[in-house]
């Protein structure tokens, strides 16, 4: 019944423009008809095509835009390279921080022998991984962002993700994400979504265009061999 | 010579009336192709069937004759018929309606006579 | 006696088809200010949207589809249909050679060439939709499918023509003889009552399922089938100049 | 071929009888004049022979085809009345334009030129024009679409009186340059009666009279006399108008069942004169015996 009734109403509202739109302009064009001959109305109406298709033209010669959508070959590969990043993440391997995905690295001191480290993640879904590694001079900290790919309905957003805050303050480290963003994207879909919709249910389920792996940024802290973390929040995993 | 096509006379005896006034003028002469019921129509305003009925009048009077393709003639002795049939038709129908009147307005004989004569005396 | 005018029925809807196409474009222009009113309304939003919120991230989709376009262009197919049959343009068809018949049958076929025209005008408004779009919203555009399959552009002709078959029947059926106004009343209140009474007896999914091809096919049919009733209707119907 | 054929032709609007068993028969290239007065059912029998209306009881065949939404009848018919309209979108030279294309006969030259006449502007639309160029516009129509039945439904209401004459001649001259069976209805018999050639008398839904306008003219007479001499006549014989002023009687009677002579007449001292059609058709119309003086005794 209420379905029903949405429905009855999604039609009704258009149906009432509609006609109040089509009466406003039989009331005026009473009154234009007299100057407004076929030839004006017929040359409007090509004009009008015409300007469509111009549109058209422009869009499919210049209108590229910056964010592409991926193909279905192109997901598989992800898919796959993610798979391999989770599995390796659960191993505690650290073969999968490559430099492809680095994002931003911060560098600072502190003093003494341990560092705490408070961590600000309110909901966010960042991970945080200790690493030790024996190149680092002690008294030293490198802060790594990494960002895996996220794919939302075949589109990489993971250039959206805001990068957290890192920065030292009374001898702490603090990461703090930082708080919601939205990203508004515009997507054209010249067909018709009602049709798409429905069917999507049954034809298209095997390929999910949505890839999301829940750990798909990390935050990665480098300390020198020896260096206490003190993690009092108990978030921080080990990686060898 | 008029139509007056709101009179209680007939159109089609009018336009009979009209061409033999116009055959009596001599402004159509013996073997002379007369007009046709379309020109009389346009002449006229008057309807085409009307305007034949009218030629078809003569024609039975004999006034008029048809060459089969090129319309219809004034007979050779067309004039005289009609003058003829005027004396005795009209003339005498016009005398009764002056008898008439003249008694209706209490006219006497001799008065009538004397109005007569001095018309004619007038009118020479 | 003249010889008396023979032309064919061919002949005379073909040339009623030719003058109503020409005079009744008021129509379509009526329909390119629609459409911009409404891309203009929903130049933000979009027809749809899909929201995806991922931790601290929310991820927000406004969908450019055909969608809104389709049901302006169907409501407007539908209303003009009717307008069709009123007598503002019924009248004019008394002034040149045509029966009620070849009326109807011009009316049909130039209802059927405005669907196409309708379609043309509902992609045009689309692309400079989304050119305007482009303009603006550069660095968020995606592009899915820019250029429309042959195969909705027939769902979208073979739709707005039902609609229009539909408004034409509705019109027709108010200008027949008094049985079939009344009987078509009865038959409309039992269409408008019946969805509330048995909600579920209308299930429209099964159709939105077919693929494109059979849809516009079952729209065609039902389109034809409103086409066949509104010759006969008309055939019956007197001119009523009131 | 007969043009037009009604047999037992009755139409109803609803309880209203707009026409009861009209049957008559109209052949040949005729100027007919449709005469009734107001609600007579001219206009009824007018449309239900262009195939509008649909008879509800008998037939209208117009060239041996039911004229009722027939193709063939509406290629041959035209129908001109006051709510002849085209579209708004239309100047009238583009209404000429569509009317050559879909009227085999079309004359444009003559179209131009007896709207230029008329003063009647090319570029204007249908709907601006005042009553009287409208009327003359449609007539314009009518008679340059040559069509071999033409229907003229009140042609010259609205027109003034130089137009009326001038058109009416029109009339005439298109119909001898293109004989057609042109059938006009019109209250004004007075000044169209000369170029008719049938007259078709309608009352109150049914044909009083079809004959040829010189066979109307002679139906009735008037007879006037003293009024004694008048009555003693009147006794058996139907009088349609009977009215005495000051000793003198008048009375319209039926001519062909008047048997009495001339002589007679005269020794009675009655003069017998000729009526007007239109007058004629007024009293064939008229309720017998009736008039308005009746009305306020």
């Amino acid at each position: 019944m209420t379905n029903i009734t949405v429905l009855l109403l999604s039609l009704l509202i258009p149906i009432l423009l509609v006609i109040v739109v089509l009466f406003v302009l039989r009331k005026v064009s009473n009154k234009t008809k007299n100057f407004w001959t076929l030839k004006h109305l017929s040359i409007g109406i090509t004009a009008y095509i015409a300007v469509g298709l111009f549109a058209l033209l422009y869009l499919s010669f210049f209108g590229d835009s910056s964010i592409q959508v991926l193909s279905k070959s192109e997901l598989k590969k992800i898919e796959k390279n993610i798979e391999s990043i989770q599995k390796y993440d659960q191993e505690y391997n650290s073969s999968f921080l490559t430099d492809n995905y680095k994002k931003k690295t911060w560098e600072t001191d502190f003093l003494g022998g341990a560092l705490p480290v408070i961590i600000n993640n309110a909901d966010s879904n960042l991970n945080i991984r200790h690493l030790n590694n024996d190149n680092i001079p002690a008294g030293k900290v490198l802060v790594t962002y990494y960002q895996f790919p996220a794919i939302i309905d075949g589109i990489d957003i993971s250039d959206k993700i805001s990068l957290p805050n890192v920065y030292m303050s009374q001898n702490q480290l603090w990461i703090e994400a930082l708080s919601r963003n939205e990203v508004n994207f515009h997507r054209i879909k010249a067909s018709l979504g009602i049709l798409d919709f429905n069917r999507k249910v049954d034809l298209d389920d095997d390929y999910p265009s949505t890839i999301f792996y829940l750990s798909s940024n990390f935050i990665v802290i480098e300390t020198p061999r020896g260096t206490d973390i003190e993690d009092s929040q108990g978030v921080i995993q080990y990686l060898r | 010579m008029h139509i007056h096509l709101d009179s209680t006379t007939p159109i089609y005896i009018q336009i009979a009336e009209w061409l033999q006034h116009e055959i009596i003028a001599n402004r159509l002469q013996a073997d002379e192709k007369v007009y046709s019921q379309y020109q009389l129509a346009e002449l006229f305003n008057i309807n085409p069937a009307t305007a034949g009925k009218g030629l078809t009048i003569l024609l039975e009077e004999q006034l008029l004759y048809k060459k089969r393709g090129l319309g219809m003639f004034v007979a050779t002795d067309a004039k005289d018929r009609i003058l003829l049939k005027r004396r005795s038709e009209i003339l005498t129908k016009m005398a009764q309606e002056i008898v008439l009147e003249a008694q209706r307005l209490l006219v006497s004989d001799e008065e009538l006579l004397a109005l007569i004569q001095k018309t004619q005396e007038e009118l020479k | 006696m003249q010889s008396l005018t023979n032309m064919s029925f061919k002949t005379i809807v073909k040339k009623q088809v030719k003058w109503k196409a020409k005079l009744y474009s008021s129509a379509l222009s009526s329909l390119i200010i629609l459409q911009v009113i409404f891309g203009a309304l929903l130049f933000s939003s979009g027809s749809a949207s899909s929201g995806h919120g991922r931790g601290n991230l929310n991820v927000q989709f406004s969908i450019y589809s055909l969608d809104m376009f389709l049901i302006i262009s169907a409501l407007w197919a539908f209303i003009i249909a009717i307008l069709f049959t009123t007598k503002s343009y019924r009248i004019d068809d008394l002034s040149i050679i045509s029966s009620r018949t070849s009326s109807a049958i011009a009316n049909i076929l130039v209802l059927i060439l405005y669907s196409f025209i309708a379609v043309l005008i509902m992609l045009a408004s689309y692309y400079i939709q989304i050119f305007g779009l482009s303009l603006m919203e550069k660095d968020s555009l995606i592009i899915d499918k820019l250029i429309i399959t042959p195969s909705i552009f027939i769902v979208c002709i073979s739709s707005i023509c039902l609609f229009g078959a539909i408004g034409l029947l509705f019109g027709y059926c108010f200008q027949g003889p008094s049985i079939i106004k009344i009987s078509s009343i009865v038959l409309l209140a039992i269409v408008i009552i019946s969805p509330i009474i048995f909600p579920d007896f209308v299930n429209l999914q099964p159709f939105i399922q077919l693929p494109d091809l059979l849809l516009s096919g079952f729209y065609v049919i039902v389109s034809i089938l409103c086409f066949t009733l509104c010759i006969w209707i008309a055939d019956k119907s007197e001119v009523s100049r009131k | 071929m007969n043009v037009i054929q009604c047999e037992k032709l009755s139409k109803k609007f609803g309880r209203l009888h707009a026409l009861q068993d009209v049957t008559c028969t109209i052949n040949g290239e005729k100027i007919i004049g449709v005469i009734g007065r107001n609600g007579a059912g001219k206009s009824t029998l007018l449309t239900i022979i262009a195939g509008f209306l649909k008879p509800t009881n008998g037939s209208c065949k117009v060239f041996n085809e039911n004229s009722f939404n027939n193709i063939q009848t509406a290629a041959n018919t035209i129908l001109i009345d006051d709510r002849l309209s085209f579209s708004d979108y239309l100047s009238l030279e583009e209404i000429l334009k569509m009317g050559a294309d879909f009227y085999p006969n079309w004359q444009s030259e003559l179209a131009y030129r007896l709207l230029h006449y008329a003063n009647i502007d090319l570029s204007a639309k249908h709907q601006q024009l005042s009553k009287g160029q409208m009327a003359t516009f449609n007539l314009v129509y009518g008679l340059v679409s040559r069509c071999a039945l033409t229907i003229l439904d009140e042609p010259m209401n609205g027109m003034d009186e130089a137009i009326r004459t001038d058109f009416y001649r029109a009339i005439l001259k298109e119909y001898i340059a293109f004989p057609r069976t042109i059938l006009i209805a019109s209250h004004h018999l007075q000044e169209m009666e000369s170029i008719l050639e049938e007259i078709l008398l309608i009352n109150e839904g049914t044909v009083v009279t079809h004959v040829s306008v010189d066979e109307l003219k002679e139906q009735l007479i008037a007879l006037s006399g003293p009024s004694e001499m008048i009555e003693s006549l009147l006794s058996d014989i139907d009088v349609y108008a009977h009215q005495i002023v000051a000793g003198v009687s008048t009375a319209i009677v039926d001519a062909s069942k008047l048997f009495i002579t001339e002589e007679m007449l005269r020794t009675k001292g009655i003069t017998k004169s000729a009526l007007t059609a239109s007058e004629i058709c007024r009293y064939l119309t008229n309720n017998k015996g009736s008039d308005i003086d009746a009305i306020f005794d």
